[in-house]
């Protein structure tokens, strides 16, 4: 990608810039982040599922931004991890679709194509120590199937039936593999992976209640709206809290 | 075409607006040995006459494969071949690196065009001086493709190249409309009866299996396959069993029409003539073309 | 700037728990990568906090290790080549089969395990010099070339390696079985029973003893049949699984002989 | 970047980086954006500047806000107006602010590892009819987000809250100064790093109106 | 030309001594031996049209394109030397895409012509290239300049137009447009119109076959740039041509 730099070819504004002593590594953070990626799936295509919040370390920065990105009319990413890293991801994909829009001859990039040109150059980051702080989930449908693939910031690429990212990948994973039947609809798992968005509000400090959640199918992609979750507060103890005579404090 | 003062130099355009240095790459294709290319609804077939430098001479190869899915025919100077051909080996493995995928034999072809062009246009190269035939299959079905030292490219159904090629193409002029249908052996046997035009009125040379070599692609998975020496000796043969008359042609093509099953035995027994007397050598002209 | 404080020590950016990054489990040396990985409590894969001067940075990290365990077994006119397919990531398994096998040829089978990322480079640019070798060559690359390439290969990247272990089995020119175990970075060995990856220490023991009679001094040593050994590496594998975290899930056992490459599949328990 | 004694044990007002710990903001109105910032510069805890002014013109209608290193965002936003002086010649027309935005992400993106900048970029075009809403983010990172209002700086943490329950979707003008010069002000009372007086810039069609609130004319709570 | 054989004639880099560069002239020469392309900029698009000539009857129908799309809401058309075009077309793909990276929007038309004839105006000026042997037309959009067609030549030059024309049949060509009102015209009409005129500039005696290539982009397109779907062509073309057969009433429709 061509990016305007400070300087030309050195870094030498910039060094000037830089704390006296520091030493001069490649340092990258994620700073504003986006957290779990869900996906399953199913017998008539695939679902994704994602919170529409980024974070700023623990400050809710901000709280309705999509997290998915439609490459083709059969193919959408789901990214969690670095904003500005997915935007630039973004940049890059679309320039290579127009690059396929242009040529004209009836041919585009395939699900798996896309996945796998994004794990070249995931990988092609991370050799250079200078990753795309990023974690993408690939849906697809393509040739009667579905296509669910995974890349991350080392060029780790993989398909699966069930994928989780994130927070998700300790909490959202066993779930989805509880919930997972080879025969399972769209409709059904769409019902799933927002069950599982739910669990994962509950349980993880870095995701809203705001959701939005994506299929691939025979007849294309479908992104859905923000929705809001309904969430449960009401249970019993919950609303009571803690009584003198209870053993501890919660 | 006699010397003109417009014609040393690749960056130099004539009155009329002509690049004479290119159209004399052009002729360099024609000096090499021909390339017939055929394509049908599922496979395309190249046929290739190979020449030998000398008695003792192995021959030069006209036919190189690029990838499991695309092989090249060549007429012109074999060394700016094996450039090209190295060039597309090189861009099919980045792409199947790259995407996972085969890479579409268009977007190949166009590489290739855009990398002769260039050398179209600066005066520190010359034009490369092969035309090939490029056979592939990829999502959308066989193709067939021609490319010129100019930097053109065409999408052929069929097409003849090299040598005394403007026989096979006359000949397949009259019977590519029919070969849209055809069975694979019938689509090599087209070919090979093509590229016996290219030898038809020569004294010297006829085909033999050591001098025919053929390359079939195809989109049913099969993938890509050569045949050479005794392999191709069974097209040979039914050029031979054919009669000669140039007019059965016309009538050998209404029969391939008829002959739907891609099985059919021999639908070559009518396809060709048959081959003129030949105790002569089989060798070409010892130079650098193919 | 106050609003980085956010970012600074103890905050955590993205929530994850820290990750357990086994390096030193497989064995090989990787110097300084394995070590400093290990070293530092990672608030999230990729990330190692250092506090060393001044202020804290937090580095990328590039490598890390998904697990698995690679063995390959040379008989009597047979290789076996075996590998599991968990993918495992900290103390989750992000998929349960990823396959880490590669078919170089009808006779070379490649094994590998460490980092997927770097193992699925590693087997694509083999996989284009296959192609390379079989289009200057007009034939298929020997076990004995195979071998050879991979070393170069691996050593291309000394000073970045590809963080994987491979095992390259398969049949030689002779028609006989052997078996290659290699480190991270080229240096490799040709024996008759090897296996590495974070089973390996679990594994290779039971070869050394099964395999190659080690320890069973006056035991007549006696060559294993294809069938045997293939029993041999099921249960090999189906020990390492009770004790290995990163080993699991399925086993992939191909068995090479004259014929070709057999491929059979077999489950580890999915825990 | 603040440590209380520089290596060299110099105090660290005399080596530590100027930076502004700032609060800054900007409102979308229908056709046109307010900007407001605080306009303070510290060395360390010294004030090294009382009367600042974080409001930076790009264009006679494109402004930025600027936080995080004097320095960075000085040389940012000369960088972008640089930029955007040769894209007028190519162009021929004035630019869009969406097109400055983009300049800030791609400089604070590009050279993200290099920099400590948290930008908002806003102001007013023809684009649509001038009702376009303007008024784009540029958190640490790089990211570009486009938002109805956007703070920033380290003064913005303190009023996150009072934002987001005192912003009302179609606010007038006049209703969005008052908006501007309220959060403003309370970012300043809470945060150590922000304060002097309230910079407010107005962008419309009609043009550029800039104001100035000090000493009692800061609101108090 | 006077100065044919005289010496001055052999490179970009020389002037003749009445102050001509021959060789960019030449390269002219080669556009003008080459299939017409003409283009309309209407009241909601814009659409261009090129003469194919077809070189065998075994060539695949669509083969050897004039018309090259460069970016979504872009495209080129090609008259002249076809492979020197695709460079030109290639270079345009790089312009867009690198003005999109940098502002994150669309090339406007003026800028990608402007830049396309600076990228063209560079192979006039250097003893060790030739200039192009084509000339490109371009058809644009963008939300704030609206339908541009432009006419980037060899020499560098490019300008805007309602209606242009290179190639052989360009001078026949220009008179007909020149009869169009392009305030009213629509795109749908355009495809007409334009398949008329190269139905009738075409040189029958001189090129047998031809192909009809046409490329828009318009409302009608959604504003993105594509080849005009091939039965509006066809469609087009068949009663251009049943039109030329009726004889001389082919001026009365304006």
């Amino acid at each position: 990608m061509s990016g305007l730099r400070l300087t030309e070819g050195s870094r030498g504004l910039a060094a000037s810039v830089a704390v006296e002593g520091a030493p001069l590594t490649r340092t990258q953070v994620p700073y504003v982040t986006g957290s779990s990626v869900l996906g399953m799936k199913c017998a008539d295509g695939v679902v994704i599922a994602c919170d529409t919040m980024a974070s700023y370390g623990t400050l809710a920065r901000f709280k309705s931004l999509s997290r998915m990105h439609q490459v083709s009319p059969n193919c959408i990413l789901g990214v969690g991890g670095d904003y500005s890293d997915f935007q630039q991801l973004q940049t890059m994909v679309d320039a290579e679709m127009t690059a396929q829009y242009v040529a004209n001859d009836g041919l585009t990039l395939s699900p798996k194509a896309i996945h796998s040109f994004l794990a070249r150059h995931m990988y092609h980051r991370r050799c250079k120590v200078d990753p795309l702080w990023n974690t993408v989930i690939v849906a697809g449908f393509d040739k009667g199937e579905g296509v669910l693939s995974l890349v991350d910031l080392f060029g780790t690429a993989f398909s699966s039936d069930v994928l989780a990212t994130g927070f998700g990948l300790h909490l959202g994973l066993p779930l989805l593999r509880n919930a997972h039947r080879p025969d399972i609809t769209v409709a059904e798992a769409k019902g799933v992976l927002e069950d599982i968005l739910k669990v994962l509000f509950y349980r993880d400090a870095r995701t809203n209640d705001v959701v939005q959640l994506a299929s691939v199918t025979a007849a294309g992609v479908e992104i859905g709206k923000m929705t809001k979750l309904k969430t449960e507060w009401g249970y019993k103890s919950f609303v009571e809290g803690a009584r003198v005579g209870d053993d501890s404090s919660w | 075409m006699f010397r003109n003062q417009y014609d040393t130099d690749i960056t130099t355009y004539s009155p009329q607006g002509r690049l004479h240095q290119v159209e004399y790459a052009m002729e360099a294709v024609k000096q090499g040995s021909a390339s017939v290319g055929v394509r049908s609804k599922t496979h395309v077939v190249l046929a290739t006459l190979k020449r030998f430098a000398s008695e003792l001479s192995g021959d030069q190869k006209k036919l190189f494969a690029i990838d499991d899915h695309v092989v090249i025919a060549i007429s012109g100077l074999t060394a700016d071949a094996r450039v090209l051909s190295r060039y597309m080996r090189t861009e099919t493995q980045h792409h199947k690196f790259m995407y996972d995928e085969p890479m579409p034999v268009g977007r190949l072809v166009l590489q290739v065009a855009d990398k002769c062009q260039i050398s179209t246009q600066r005066a520190s190269k010359r034009p490369f001086g092969v035309g090939l035939l490029v056979a592939g299959v990829d999502e959308n079905g066989p193709h067939l493709y021609q490319t010129c030292p100019s930097g053109n490219y065409f999408e052929y159904l069929a097409m003849a190249i090299g040598a005394r090629s403007q026989s096979a193409k006359t000949y397949l002029e009259r019977t590519y409309t029919t070969l849209a249908e055809a069975g694979v052996e019938e689509l090599i046997q087209s070919a090979v009866t093509a590229l016996r035009e290219t030898v038809a009125s020569s004294k010297d040379t006829e085909l033999t299996t050591k001098n025919t070599a053929i390359a079939i692609v195809g989109t049913d998975g099969s993938g890509m396959r050569v045949l050479e020496n005794a392999a191709v000796q069974p097209y040979i043969d039914a050029l031979d069993a054919a009669s000669p008359a140039s007019d059965d042609e016309e009538e050998d093509g209404d029969g391939d029409n008829a002959a739907a099953a891609p099985a059919a035995a021999a639908p070559d027994a009518a396809a060709g003539e048959a081959a003129p007397a030949a105790d002569a050598p089989a060798e070409g002209p010892a130079d650098m073309q193919t | 700037m106050d609003a980085l404080g956010l970012l600074r020590p103890g905050a955590s950016v993205s929530g994850l728990p820290a990750a357990h990054t086994p390096g030193a489990a497989t064995g090989f040396a990787l110097g300084d990568h394995a070590g400093r990985a290990q070293a530092a409590p990672a608030a999230e894969p990729g990330v190692v906090a250092s506090t060393a001067s001044g202020p804290l940075q937090r580095r990328f990290q590039p490598y890390q290790n998904n697990g698995g365990t690679v063995l390959a077994v040379a008989g009597k006119g047979f290789c076996v080549v075996a590998s599991d397919t968990r993918l495992g990531l900290g103390y989750s398994i992000p998929s349960r089969k990823v396959s880490r096998i590669l078919k170089m040829t009808d006779k070379v089978v490649l094994a590998s395990s460490g980092m997927q990322a770097d193992m699925l480079t590693l087997h694509k640019t083999l996989r284009m010099r296959l192609v390379q070798y079989q289009q200057t060559h007009q034939k298929h690359m020997s076990l004995t070339a195979a071998s050879q390439m991979l070393s170069n290969m691996l050593y291309t990247r000394r000073f970045f390696p590809y963080y994987t272990f491979n095992v390259l089995g398969g049949i030689d020119e002779n028609g006989e079985g052997w078996a290659y175990g290699y480190d991270a970075i080229g240096s490799h060995e040709k024996v008759s029973a090897v296996c590495s990856g974070t089973g390996q220490t679990l594994i290779q023991p039971v070869l050394d003893n099964q395999i190659e009679f080690k320890q069973q001094w006056g035991a007549p040593k006696v060559d294993l049949s294809l069938e045997a050994t293939v029993e041999l590496i099921r249960d090999a594998f189906t020990s390492a699984g009770e004790r290995d975290i990163y080993t699991g899930d399925f086993v992939e056992i191909c068995k090479i002989t004259k014929d070709g490459v057999d491929v059979e599949e077999f489950q580890l328990k999915l825990d | 970047m603040e440590r209380p004694m520089s290596a060299s044990g110099a105090p660290e007002w005399m080596t530590a980086e100027h930076s502004m710990g700032t609060s800054i903001m900007a409102v979308a109105f229908d056709g046109g954006v307010v900007l407001g910032a605080d306009s303070r510069t510290t060395t360390g805890t010294y004030i090294a500047n009382r009367v600042s002014d974080k409001i930076t013109p790009m264009t006679d209608s494109i402004f930025c806000c600027r936080s995080g290193s004097a320095a960075d965002t000085q040389a940012i936003s000369d960088y972008v107006r640089y930029y955007l002086d040769m894209h007028v010649v190519e162009m021929g027309t004035p630019p869009l602010v969406k097109t400055a935005a983009r300049l800030f992400r791609e400089l604070c993106y590009s050279n993200k590892t290099q920099l400590m900048a948290g930008m908002i970029c806003a102001g007013w075009d023809s684009a649509k009819g001038g009702q376009v809403r303007q008024v784009f983010c540029v958190p640490i990172g790089g990211s570009l987000v486009e938002q109805p209002f956007a703070i920033g700086g380290s003064g913005s943490t303190y009023i996150y809250g009072y934002c987001d329950a005192h912003y009302k979707e179609g606010m007038t003008k006049e209703e969005c100064q008052a908006f501007v010069k309220n959060a403003v002000a309370l970012a300043m009372s809470r945060d150590g790093s922000s304060g002097g007086v309230i910079r407010m810039v107005t962008v419309d069609k009609d043009g550029t109106d800039r104001t100035c609130f000090g000493g009692e004319q800061v609101p108090s709570f | 030309m006077t100065s044919i054989g005289t010496g001055y004639d052999l490179s970009t880099t020389t002037y003749s001594p009445d102050g001509r560069v021959f060789q960019i002239e030449y390269a002219q020469k080669a556009i003008e031996n080459s299939g017409t392309a003409i283009g309309v900029s209407c009241k909601d698009g814009v659409v261009m049209a090129v003469e194919k000539v077809v070189v065998s009857k075994m060539l695949v129908p669509g083969t050897m394109r004039r018309a090259h799309l460069v970016d979504h809401h872009s495209g080129v058309v090609i008259s002249g030397l076809i492979s020197d075009g695709r460079q030109l077309a290639t270079r345009a793909r790089d312009e867009c895409s690198s003005y999109k990276s940098v502002y994150d929007s669309p090339i406007p038309g003026h800028v990608l012509a402007e830049r396309l004839a600076n990228f063209a105006h560079v192979y006039t000026l250097y003893a060790y290239v030739r200039p192009f042997g084509c000339a490109a037309l371009l058809g644009a959009h963008d939300d704030i300049n609206g339908y541009q067609l432009y006419l980037v030549e060899p020499s560098g030059v490019s300008y805007r137009y309602f209606g242009a024309a290179v190639g052989k049949g360009k001078q026949a060509a220009k008179t007909a447009l020149e009869k169009l009102d392009f305030k009213t015209l629509t795109c749908r009409e355009a495809v007409k119109e334009l398949a008329k005129i190269i139905v009738d500039v075409h040189d029958e005696t001189k090129d047998k076959l031809y192909e009809l290539e046409m490329c828009w982009v318009c409302e009608e397109s959604k504003n993105k740039s594509q080849l005009v779907p091939q039965d509006l062509v066809d469609e087009a073309r068949k009663a251009a041509e049943a039109a030329q057969d009726d004889d001389s009433d082919m001026d009365d429709d304006e």
